[in-house]
């Protein structure tokens, strides 16, 4: 009986622990709802669509630096490999006239490469990743300035167009990227060797290394899969602007930090959740949405949006008890 | 030497191994030789270089000088991946447990069963059981590990090692903080191990242990060997001792007290959010009372709940006859004088990055500061050099950072920092786990003074012999409860049958 | 004599490409060097650094598009009291200030003018949304106030919502197409008074394809124009960047040369300045769209005719 | 890897084997000498120095007094910036609200001198302060929630910036005292005044740190807050004193940023004041204040920002090609730290010897 009393209550915590997601679940499901009854035209498909479009984009960015959050070390570089990857995708079909296919593979393989680049200096050099990424986001934003001067790329293939604007009903095409991604980071975060080696590596990197876990060639995949992903999300950005523009990326920084940590990502590595990142993404791109649907001043959005973030932390923490 | 601890070549040898490290010769050429089917002990003071050795064997140092002959052959590793493929596995002395991840990914990290991939967690959690079991050890595999409590998680380290299919078992300090009971269990899956033609090195500071299981002997005395894979026929306590410390061992005797006054600490039928229920003792000025229990016996969550790192939610808790409802920490500590030695140094008690000075000086700044908070390393230096000294604390300087000490050394700067405190109620939690035997005594005699001076000690261990030198009375706990009081008249042989009734008489009330 | 111009952008953009050409076309056909040096990102800071590494560099006349209205007049003076000029060309300094004058876009009268053409298409009555940059930039607060100042003038024209802070195209995306999911139908116009709201706001009209809401834009991004020719955006407020560039570092080789700004010339005022000169603002529609630079090149031409008589006093 | 047998190692062992009692004759001359230089600090400024020397052999431009001055002006901001968050990391935390509140502060005072009309004297203070009230509100909240600093101050960065804007309309200061303006123009050499403010506030933090109780115990609590709750120390109480102090230097920057551009300006640290985020960052992290917590490096933070500075304004003066410049600075940098990482391990294995 005594027994019982122990377990009881350590049972029902360690469940709360382990969805922790929960309070922003129902963060989420609150604004939803009270955005649905006060504004008639939130539901309408298209305003569904273009929600649904900004989260494709934004999950991408967040599940890039979530990976390295989970190894323990920030990339500070994904906005600047994803723009970079970017232009290059543009310049690939406007300058050289690739087509599409390889255009995309040049995208995706400036985006690994540049992972590649991260990880290998992080784990030859002994260097905080802080710094590495700080000077790499500085050489891959000044590649891509210097590769454009600035200039957009116009030349986009129209397959790459219609894609970024296709819609079935509410649902984007880009959830045909970010859809699949998302599930099989979780899977593999939650049940491949890998996944659990970036966990450990990034919860006790000694520990890990001690049990025989290939510690350097776990933080290279990690950079070169947070790479990866911002470049998806570059050309993604591309495919939903239909342009080349070289500031893309400029201000993926902030959610890309705090989509993950919001959703419960420990900023000393070892622990990331991919529902709580996609529930953090989504409740900013629900704020913001509610933002212009509710016609806030303009010089009162700003002030509205750091009120809402933090009333939605606050909430998410009071519901799931900690 | 060689020759005559067995017939067949060692599987492990090593030769003239050094290490330094900045300001310290860790190793001074030193060897060992590890046979097959030989269970081998490696001894010395702390500092003396043993985890050193075993990390060089492992490769997570890389000596400065000496070879490594692995079955005859020369051998390198540059990391412990190298040499866990090798055949070799180890259990360090530092805990490695990555703290989020669960028991069973803990012990089978490298080695999870996969099906197309994908991880079989049912497959895993089974084996991860499997090998725990072995330990007599059940806790929950699917439970993260940062829920345990340290003899769990040291319990989780061996079972770690254990599960490589090793030729070579290096463990370091295994049993610093676990019971008895569990080193029995221990011992035995060694011996089967041995017998199976396994070569072990046991490292360990209590000589009792050592000369019951082991047959070869390995002593270093600062980074030399002192003898070397000497069998341990013939061999006694005081002829370990002095290969150790290069002299006798001096013993402190106990004294006789009274304690005096009304109660500090009273406890009265104490319950917590952790799942205490039915806690009553009390605790005099000058007196020490033990908490003696098995492992997860709740001893050490008491702790805390007094502290008020957990929430007291029924009974009455009294200090000084006040009822009390401690909350933060740092609080009750300060108002009440309260001092705690945590038994998880490197999570709770000390601060690794920062220097031994700080870790010690930190309890009594308000005290030695001057005006306006001004303190200077000067200041704090001699505040906190007699402890150091007193306690044999070995490092290049008082500035090293605490992170770089020895295991041994690294729990006597936790414990000097509360012995400098000058503390009204001390709660001491396993003070002795890795001291060696000189420092061990040197310890008690400061908790003796203390005591003889007035401060109340409320003192966990699961050390019989040190529970039986310093407690007045004996607090039984069994399963988050009290099961019984036992006064210590010295005699080893009734108070520990008393406890272990005690214990047991719950037990039987349970089932 | 050896005037050596500094013309320095607030930051990477593609409004200023066409100040290279500038730089070099001046070079190239006036006795002075003139240089286009970009800051590494749209910051008052590193713009300043820029400058005064410039100036380090041996440089002695800076034409500059200020990076705040206010903060730069700080480095300026600076400059000037290491007797080198400076001009503030493509937007102008808040006075008083040191620079001799300012060759630019009256951002207000180009947003205002914007909003009466916007009005027109409109048939003279609608809501409108404006879509507008960065808040910190003092200009945002200038635009929103002449567009609302167009809007009030004319009855039953109301502007309905401002988005602000939308000058990188992801967040603009998003915040435009959410306007037109939750309030297209109650708009009838749009007017950009940024580059990139303009370009996304352009793209989105065309993937709607919604004729119905008429939109005025501002600059000549390619999108814009291609969307002027299809019919999805009627018209765009072009400036003159060519031209202030090329004018700028004409007139910064007269001051070094010993000239001095008449104090009487025919200079207009602005809300920020009344030093102002205007470099030209033109409305381009479909008629229009294919031959706006010719347009430009006359204006330039234009300026740069009279402009040592009606502007400086010269020493002969 | 041989021994060797220089007699600072074997004096060494010596001291070590006489246990405890050694520690109190303090290292070795040589070994100290050896361990300064191994230090991060020794490290930057052999460095900066490097490209010093390298910059004004290459270019014409880079040691003339006024490029020097202006150097050292930015120099003097950039690592106050710096400070502010290094106070912050210190507790393992961070501030991203550092520039938000930087501008408000000297909206502030831009509001107090010029339309309160209150003097100097009186509107530095005060603007200070308000820096200082929004860094704990900032800390308040973080020990209150109980959520990591980077939450708190993502959102407060929102709410101090926007209710700047709100309440500014985005409208400048730029009447303020002449003698405020004046300040930042002044000179010594060809040192920039500024410089001397940077200096005082690097000596009082470095005491802060390193001379009183508080700032020991900010620095264990920082390292590990358990341990240090543990241990009697009020450790909620040092991350509140913390973001207080980082509001304060952060308002610091914001008045000398303020008498730099001779106004109060909404728009100088930024879209939310985010420009400032890579100079605070950078110069504490080169510095070697880890983002752990529980280390500090005023010393290491000023010459980080040096390092920052020199390279930056070199590389304009080496007139890179234009729009590659960022690239050139990123991949100097690069090397620059990997440099330096090269010198430790040198001489990390030389100390051991
Ligand atoms: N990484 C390190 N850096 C500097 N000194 C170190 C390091 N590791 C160990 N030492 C020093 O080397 C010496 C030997 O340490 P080691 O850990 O091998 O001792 P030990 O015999 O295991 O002692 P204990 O019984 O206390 O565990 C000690 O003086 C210790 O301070
Ligand atoms: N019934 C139980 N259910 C779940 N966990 C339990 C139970 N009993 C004990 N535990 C675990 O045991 C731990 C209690 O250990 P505590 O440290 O208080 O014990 P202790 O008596 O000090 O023993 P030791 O320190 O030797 O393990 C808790 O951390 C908890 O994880
Ligand atoms: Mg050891
Ligand atoms: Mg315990």
């Amino acid at each position: 009986m005594s027994d019982q009393g122990v377990t009881m209550p350590r049972a029902v915590l360690s469940g709360l622990r382990r969805h922790e997601w929960l309070g922003l679940a129902a963060v989420l499901v609150l604004g939803i709802v009270a955005m649905a009854a006060t504004q008639p035209a939130f539901l309408s498909t298209y305003n569904i669509y273009i929600m649904l479009t900004a989260f494709s984009l934004s999950v991408l960015i967040a599940l890039s630096q979530m990976v390295i959050l989970a190894i323990g070390q920030l990339n500070l570089s994904v906005g600047g490999l994803g723009g970079l990857a970017a232009v290059i995708f543009a310049g690939a079909m406007d300058v050289l006239g690739l087509p599409v296919p390889l255009a995309i593979l040049a995208g995706l393989a400036v985006g690994l490469l540049g992972g590649l680049i991260n990880g290998i200096v992080t784990w030859r050099t002994g260097l905080n990743a802080f710094i590495v990424t700080l000077a790499t986001l500085s050489i891959f934003k000044g590649v891509n300035i210097g590769l454009t001067e600035a200039q957009p790329f116009y030349g986009i293939a129209e397959p790459v167009k219609w894609f970024g604007n296709a819609r079935l009903g509410a649902l984007p095409a880009l959830l045909l990227v970010s859809g699949p991604v998302v599930i099989l980071t979780g899977v593999i975060l939650a049940r491949t060797m890998f996944g659990r080696h970036l966990l450990a590596v990034g919860g006790n990197q000694q520990a890990a290394a001690l049990s025989g876990v290939g510690v350097g060639r776990i933080i290279v995949l990690a950079h070169v899969a947070s790479g990866g992903l911002a470049a998806m999300a570059g050309m993604l950005a591309v495919a939903r602007l239909q342009l080349g523009q070289p500031t893309i990326g400029d201000d993926w920084l902030i959610v890309s930090f705090a989509a993950p940590v919001i959703g419960g990502a420990v900023l000393a590595g070892g622990h990331v959740s991919v529902i709580g990142t996609c529930l953090g993404v989504a409740i900013i791109t629900l704020i913001n949405n509610a933002l212009v649907l509710l016609r806030v001043d303009p010089f009162a959005v700003q002030l509205l949006l750091g009120f809402l973030i933090l009333f939605a932390v606050g909430l998410g923490r009071v519901r799931s008890g900690r | 030497m060689t020759e005559q601890s067995s017939g067949r070549e060692p599987v492990l040898a090593i030769d003239g191994a050094t290490k330094r490290f900045p300001g310290v010769l860790a190793l001074d050429h030193a060897g060992i030789d590890l046979h097959p089917g030989s269970i081998h002990a490696l001894l010395g003071e702390n500092g003396a270089g043993k985890s050193t050795l075993i990390k060089i064997i492992t490769g997570v140092h890389g000596a400065d000088e000496g070879e490594m002959r692995l079955d005859g052959a020369p051998a390198a590793f540059q990391n412990p991946r190298d040499s866990i493929h090798a055949g070799i596995a180890a259990v360090h002395q530092e805990r490695n447990l990555v703290p989020r991840l669960s028991v069973a990914e803990n012990i089978l990290l490298e080695r999870m069963h996969t099906r197309f991939g994908l991880i079989d967690y049912a497959a895993l959690n089974r084996e991860a059981a499997r090998i725990m079991a072995t330990l007599g050890l059940d806790i929950d595999p699917r439970r993260p590990v940062r829920d345990l409590s340290v003899a769990q998680m040291q319990l989780v380290e061996i079972a770690k090692g254990l599960s490589v299919d090793a030729r070579v078992l290096l463990l370091d300090e295994p049993t610093a903080s676990i019971t008895p009971h569990e080193t029995g269990t221990l011992f035995r899956l060694l011996r089967d191990l041995r017998d199976e033609g396994v070569a072990i090195m046991f490292v360990s500071h209590k000589l009792e242990e050592v000369l019951d299981l082991c047959d070869t002997v390995t002593v270093l005395r600062d980074g030399q060997n002192a003898c070397r894979s000497e069998p341990m026929q013939g061999l006694g306590r005081a002829e370990l001792v002095q290969y150790m410390i290069g002299r006798k061992e001096t013993f402190v005797t106990g004294r006789q007290r009274k304690p005096q006054g009304a109660p500090l600490l009273e406890l009265n039928d104490v319950s917590t959010d952790l799942g205490h229920h039915g806690i009553s003792f009390d605790l005099r000025p000058g007196e020490t009372v033990g908490l003696y229990g098995l492992v997860g016996a709740g001893r050490t969550e008491l702790a805390h709940a007094i502290v008020g790192a957990a929430r007291i939610t029924g009974g009455s808790l009294r200090i000084d006859g006040e009822e009390e409802r401690p909350r933060d920490i740092g609080h009750t500590l300060r108002q009440h004088r309260i001092g705690y030695v945590s038994e998880d140094r490197k999570g709770e008690g000390l601060v690794l990055m920062h220097s031994i000075r700080t870790n010690i000086a930190v309890t009594i700044w308000q005290r030695i500061a001057g005006r306006l908070g001004w303190l200077t390393p000067a200041t704090e230096k001699r505040a906190v050099l007699p402890f150091v000294e007193k306690l044999e604390i070995r490092a290049p300087s008082v500035d090293q950072p605490v992170g770089l000490l020895s295991g041994g050394n690294q729990q006597k700067v936790s414990v000097a920092k509360w012995l400098a405190a000058e503390a009204r109620l001390l709660i001491i939690d396993e003070p002795t786990v890795g001291v060696d035997i000189q420092t061990k005594a040197y310890l008690h005699e400061l908790i003796h003074d203390l005591v003889e001076q007035g401060t109340a000690v409320l003192l966990i261990s699961s050390d019989m012999p040190e529970m039986l030198a310093l407690a007045d009375r004996i607090v039984v706990m069994h399963e988050f409860t009290v099961t019984g009081e036992v006064p210590n008249d010295g005699s080893s042989g009734e108070v520990s049958g008393a406890i272990m009734r005690c214990i047991h008489a719950e037990g039987e009330e349970v089932a | 004599q050896d005037t050596r111009v500094g013309v320095v952008p607030g930051g990477p953009h593609p409004y200023f490409a066409a100040w290279e050409d500038a730089a070099k076309d001046a070079t190239a056909q006036l006795d002075l060097v003139a240089e286009y040096h970009v800051p590494a990102a749209w910051d008052l800071s590193q713009q300043n650094a820029m400058i005064e590494s410039l100036v380090g560099q041996g440089f002695n006349a800076i034409a500059v598009f200020p990076g705040d209205a206010s903060g730069t007049n700080a480095t300026m003076s600076e400059l000037k009291d290491f007797g080198i000029p400076s001009v503030a060309i493509g937007g102008c300094l808040q006075a008083p200030t040191p620079a001799e004058f300012c060759l630019g876009t009256d951002v207000y009268q180009s947003a205002y003018l914007g909003t009466k053409e916007l009005i027109e298409a409109m048939g003279g009555s609608g809501n409108i949304v404006h879509l507008t940059g960065f808040l910190v930039d003092p200009n945002t607060s200038l635009r929103i106030d002449a567009v609302q100042k167009a809007a009030d003038e004319v009855d039953g024209v109301e502007v309905i919502q401002v988005i602000a802070d939308i000058d990188a195209p992801e967040p603009a995306d998003e915040k435009i197409n959410a306007f037109l999911a939750a309030r297209g139908a109650e708009a009838d116009g749009m007017i950009s008074t940024a580059w990139v709201p303009s370009v996304v706001a352009a793209t989105a009209l065309r993937n709607l394809g919604d004729k119905r809401i008429r939109m005025v834009a501002i600059d000549h991004d390619q999108v814009v124009l291609d969307a002027i020719r299809d019919g999805f955006v009627d018209g765009t407020m072009l400036q003159n960047p060519y031209g202030q560039a090329y004018i700028g570092a004409y007139a910064l080789d007269l001051v070094r040369g010993g000239c001095t700004v008449k104090p009487d010339a025919p200079f207009d005022t602005t809300a920020q300045t009344d030093m102002f000169i205007d470099s030209g603002t033109a409305f381009v529609d479909a008629s229009a769209v294919d031959t706006y630079q010719d347009t430009m090149i006359a204006v330039t031409d234009e300026i740069m005719d009279g402009f040592k008589d009606t502007y400086m006093d010269c020493p002969e | 890897m041989t021994r060797t047998d220089q007699p600072a190692a074997t004096g060494a062992d010596r001291e070590r084997k006489r246990g405890g009692a050694g520690m109190a004759a303090g290292p070795k001359p040589g070994r100290a000498a050896l361990g300064w230089l191994a230090s991060n600090e020794a490290g930057l400024l052999m460095i900066t120095l490097l490209f010093v020397l390298l910059f004004s052999q290459l270019t014409a431009g880079f040691t003339s007094l006024f490029n020097l001055y202006a150097l050292t002006r930015v120099l003097a901001i950039d690592a106050v910036i710096g400070f502010s968050m290094m106070v912050v990391l210190v507790t393992g935390g961070l501030n991203l609200a550092a520039g938000a509140i930087g501008v408000c502060g000297a909206m502030a005072a831009g509001w107090f001198m010029q339309a309160l009309g209150l003097p100097v004297w009186l509107a530095l203070p005060l603007a200070l302060c308000v820096g200082a009230l929004l860094g704990a509100l900032n800390g308040a909240l973080t020990v209150w929630m109980d959520v990591h600093s980077f939450v708190v101050t993502l959102a407060t960065m929102s709410i101090f910036f926007g209710t700047m804007i709100l309440l500014t309309e985005a409208r400048a200061f730029s009447d303020l005292p002449p003698g405020y303006v004046a300040l930042a123009k002044t000179r010594y050499g060809f040192w920039s005044g500024l410089l001397v403010v940077t200096a005082i506030v690097g000596v009082l933090l470095w005491l802060l740190f390193h001379r009183t109780t508080l700032g020991r115990q900010i620095l264990i609590a920082g390292a590990n807050p358990r341990a240090a709750a543990m241990s009697g120390v009020p450790a909620g109480l040092t991350v509140i004193v913390c973001h207080a102090l980082s509001g304060g230097l952060a308002a610091l920057a914001g008045l000398m940023l303020t008498s730099r551009n001779g106004a109060a300006l909404p728009s100088m640290a930024g879209q939310l004041g985010m420009d400032w985020l890579l100079p605070a960052f950078l110069a504490p992290i080169l510095g070697g204040t880890l983002l752990t917590g529980g280390t500090v490096s005023v010393a290491g933070t000023f010459l980080g920002a040096a390092l920052v500075t020199v390279l930056t304004n070199g590389l304009l003066q080496l007139q890179v090609g234009e729009f590659w410049i960022q690239a050139f600075l990123g991949a100097i940098l690069l090397i620059a730290v990997a440099l330096d990482r090269l010198r430790a391990v040198w001489i990390e294995r030389r100390r051991v010897r």
